[in-house]
């Protein structure tokens, strides 16, 4: 298939230089722990309650380190005008959006796969059986927050004030996404398994499947220049 | 062009003449007309004005929504120019719509501002909308402006369903249903002279709608000819 | 405050609001008007002496 | 390999950059398009490049209509851009590696230290992009345009950052493509260069097509077209 050929092509192009600057990477990782010491001290909170404040400030602490990785995503495309070279290329433009969604969906999954057991040793949570169930959520979660991140970052490229711009145009609509994990993620921990927040997931999956088509077949005048 | 827009004026002022009687004769049937209702006495006139302009909002969004696909699909001013106008007078009508909620609320309620989920969505409403203004006022470029507006315009709308469930499930999740259920429709004791006034009153709105909604828009149009010509005089 | 205060409030803020609106939108659009006939005036003057 | 434009326009708001141009290249075309700054060269480029949609017109390559949400036509067009369009932090390599099988013209590697050896950047082959001069960013596009073989290349004023023999080995490029049957088109303000080079001239004024010929020795007709945009003193036949 041509659409993800190409996607495989940018996105290891993307991944290559990552691995070669580690520039998102690392501030992502250090940005999201260092939120987590921040809420850690702000919220003293007794242990009981922590279980029910967790998943508010873990996926507050994704949102945000994920917004870096955004305001990142097209650097590399902004030297020596190399989105016009892309753009002149026959990469399918789905194709391109499909690569760069992915590309920040791994690094917010590197940060996720640190920072959540950190954040379990950090406010000494004992139901560390639940941790699998949890990062389900949370890929569906980031890959929402993904999804329309790049959309947003893309539109937003040419602007001014383009960090500043970002989260505001891009957090109202995210609002779904954010309702829909807290609250699945609070019926985990609660007792253990969906429940009633079954119909929350299916939001959350409705939520990724259509702006992810949405994304592809939009991107190209997204992104045209 | 002079001449030719004889009409266009007239045709603007009759719309703004009706607008205004429409919004008077309205004003006056809510107000002196009908009767208080039976649970809520006369603060539930305020419903005159809340649902209407709940109405133009949405109409808005539908509006910006229109407006945007077309700008994409046919690349023509007029449609970007619509959406604009629209995505304004969406901002005015929501941030009508929240003051209206929330002093509705104090006397039901007894707090200026809760939770409640009408007014949370008109609250998120607001912001996605404000935002389609910032991202439109912070590209420089005229044509990439526009169909960066237009991709927000879109994407805002296919969003709205998602709010509005998300948010709605969010709400029942925590407030016990009281008996004065805020989302409830107010009008359970029909009472015809009711129905009249909010009647009336949702067409002195539209009108009132579509009479700014027509001068934004010219206001628009002549700005880009203003551009067009100073760019013609310069290059 | 008694229901009718709030009525007159409610009342009384959205349509101060959207008459201000009106007029601010009034005030661009004669602005914009004013410098449309001004730039077609001297476009006109300006191509009658070119020609 | 014929590129065929009819009525095409390129309107911003409502100012027109380009109006109404039409052009007919056989294979082997090597166009310059001159004109004073602000006619429409870039906005002309472009368009044929498919960066950007025209108001109205078509392109049409070898038949097949250019439009932006067909990504095939683009196989066949380059935009060499001197110093841009590669990625700083690659190396040469795996530059032209990405672009090559962008382009779906991954043959074997051999041919990327060929193209690096015409260019003379062959011990260059690992150096990240970033750290090289300009004059041989250059280079490195010559030799990127070389193995993606476009059945149209375009240039906008690419003598600004080439040193001497950057110049040399771009022209011998750009005949030899010329020659392989493919087209050229090269904006530029260095008229008596591109000139020489050139079998065809257009120029545009204010967005309009006001010159299109072959070219010819004693090129009176152009002498008269071109006069006025000049630059007083030189003489471009000299």
């Amino acid at each position: 298939m041509e659409l993800l050929k190409h996607t495989y092509l940018v996105l290891s192009k993307d991944l290559l230089l990552e691995l070669r600057r580690r520039d998102s990477v690392l501030t992502m990782f250090f940005f999201g722990t260092l939120l987590l010491f921040v809420f850690h001290f702000s919220f003293d909170l007794p242990p009981d309650k922590v279980a029910e404040m967790a998943p508010a400030l873990l996926w507050l602490a994704f949102l945000f380190t994920g917004t870096l990785g955004l305001a990142q995503l097209f650097q590399a495309e902004r030297e020596n005008h190399c989105l016009d070279a892309l753009l002149l290329s026959p990469l399918d433009r789905g194709a391109l959006f499909l690569a760069k969604t992915s590309f920040n969906l791994i690094l917010m999954l590197l940060v996720e796969l640190v920072v959540m057991p950190l954040f379990w040793i950090l406010f000494n949570l004992s139901a560390w059986n639940l941790l699998p169930q949890l990062f389900l959520v949370t890929l569906l979660g980031t890959i929402g927050f993904c999804v329309l991140g790049t959309i947003m970052s893309a539109l937003t490229l040419r602007a001014r004030a383009r960090e500043l711009l970002l989260p505001l145009v891009l957090f109202p609509l995210m609002i779904p996404v954010i309702l829909a994990t807290i609250r699945c993620m609070e019926s985990v921990l609660k007792n253990g398994e969906f429940g009633d927040a079954v119909s929350w997931l299916k939001l959350l999956l409705g939520f990724d499947v259509i702006f992810m088509t949405v994304g592809v077949l939009i991107f190209d005048w997204v992104i045209e220049s | 062009m002079a001449a030719s827009t004889q009409p266009v004026e007239k045709r603007k002022g009759i719309l703004g003449g009706l607008a205004v009687v429409a919004v008077v004769i309205g004003l006056y049937w809510s107000l002196a007309v009908a009767p208080p209702d039976a649970y809520q006495g006369e603060v539930q006139r305020i419903m005159y004005l809340h649902l209407p302009s709940i109405l133009t909002a949405y109409l808005s969004y539908f509006l910006v929504f229109v407006g945007s696909a077309m700008y994409l699909w046919k690349r023509e001013k007029r449609d970007d120019l619509l959406a604009h106008a629209a995505a304004e007078l969406g901002v005015l009508f929501t941030a009508l719509t929240i003051i209206e909620g929330s002093i509705w609320g104090k006397p039901t309620w007894g707090v200026w501002w809760t939770w409640d989920a009408r007014l949370t969505l008109t609250a998120i409403l607001l912001l996605i909308y404000a935002g389609y203004l910032m991202l439109r006022s912070l590209i420089d470029d005229e044509s990439r402006a526009a169909s960066a507006a237009a991709i927000l315009g879109i994407i805002g709308f296919l969003d709205i369903p998602l709010i509005h469930m998300s948010v709605y499930w969010w709400r029942t999740l925590h407030q016990p249903p009281s008996i004065l259920r805020p989302d409830k429709t107010p009008w359970e004791t029909v009472h015809p002279s009711l129905l009249t006034a909010l009647a009336i009153s949702f067409v002195g709105f539209i009108l009132l709608y579509f009479y700014l909604l027509s001068l934004r828009y010219r206001v628009g149009e002549m700005r880009q000819e203003i551009k067009a010509l100073r760019l013609e005089r310069g290059a | 405050m008694g229901p009718w205060g709030f009525v007159s409030l409610a009342y009384g803020i959205v349509w101060a609001a959207i008459v201000v609106y009106w007029l601010f939108l009034k005030h661009r659009y004669r602005q914009a008007e004013a410098e449309l006939n001004r730039l077609r005036s001297s476009e006109a003057a300006a191509s009658h002496d070119k020609r | 390999m014929r590129l065929t434009v009819n009525h095409l326009a390129k309107a911003y708001g409502f100012l027109w950059a380009l109006r109404d141009v039409s052009i007919d290249l056989p294979a082997g075309a090597f166009v310059a398009v001159l004109g004073p700054n602000g006619a429409g060269k870039t906005t002309l480029l472009k368009l044929l490049a498919g960066l950007i949609a025209p108001t109205t017109g078509a392109i049409q390559f070898d038949g097949v209509t250019l439009a932006p949400n067909n990504p095939l036509a683009r196989k066949q067009i380059g935009f060499l851009a001197p110093a841009d369009h590669l990625y700083d932090n690659l190396t040469v390599r795996e530059n032209l590696c990405f672009f090559t099988s962008l382009y779906q013209r991954n043959d074997r590697t051999v041919n990327i230290d060929r193209a690096l050896e015409t260019v003379g950047l062959s011990q260059r082959r690992d150096e990240f992009v970033g750290n090289l001069s300009s004059g041989l960013k250059c280079r490195v596009s010559i030799a990127k345009w070389q193995l993606l073989q476009p059945g149209l290349l375009l240039l906008d004023e690419p003598y600004g950052v080439l040193d001497g023999n950057g110049v040399d080995l771009l022209e011998s490029f750009l005949q030899s493509h010329c020659q392989q049957g493919h087209i050229v088109i090269m904006a530029s303000h260095h008229v008596s260069r591109a000139l020489k080079l050139c079998n065809r001239a257009l120029i545009l004024h204010q967005g309009r097509l006001s010159f299109d010929e072959a070219k010819q020795q004693p090129w009176p007709s152009f002498a008269q077209a071109f006069g006025e945009f000049l630059p007083h003193g030189e003489s471009w036949n000299s």
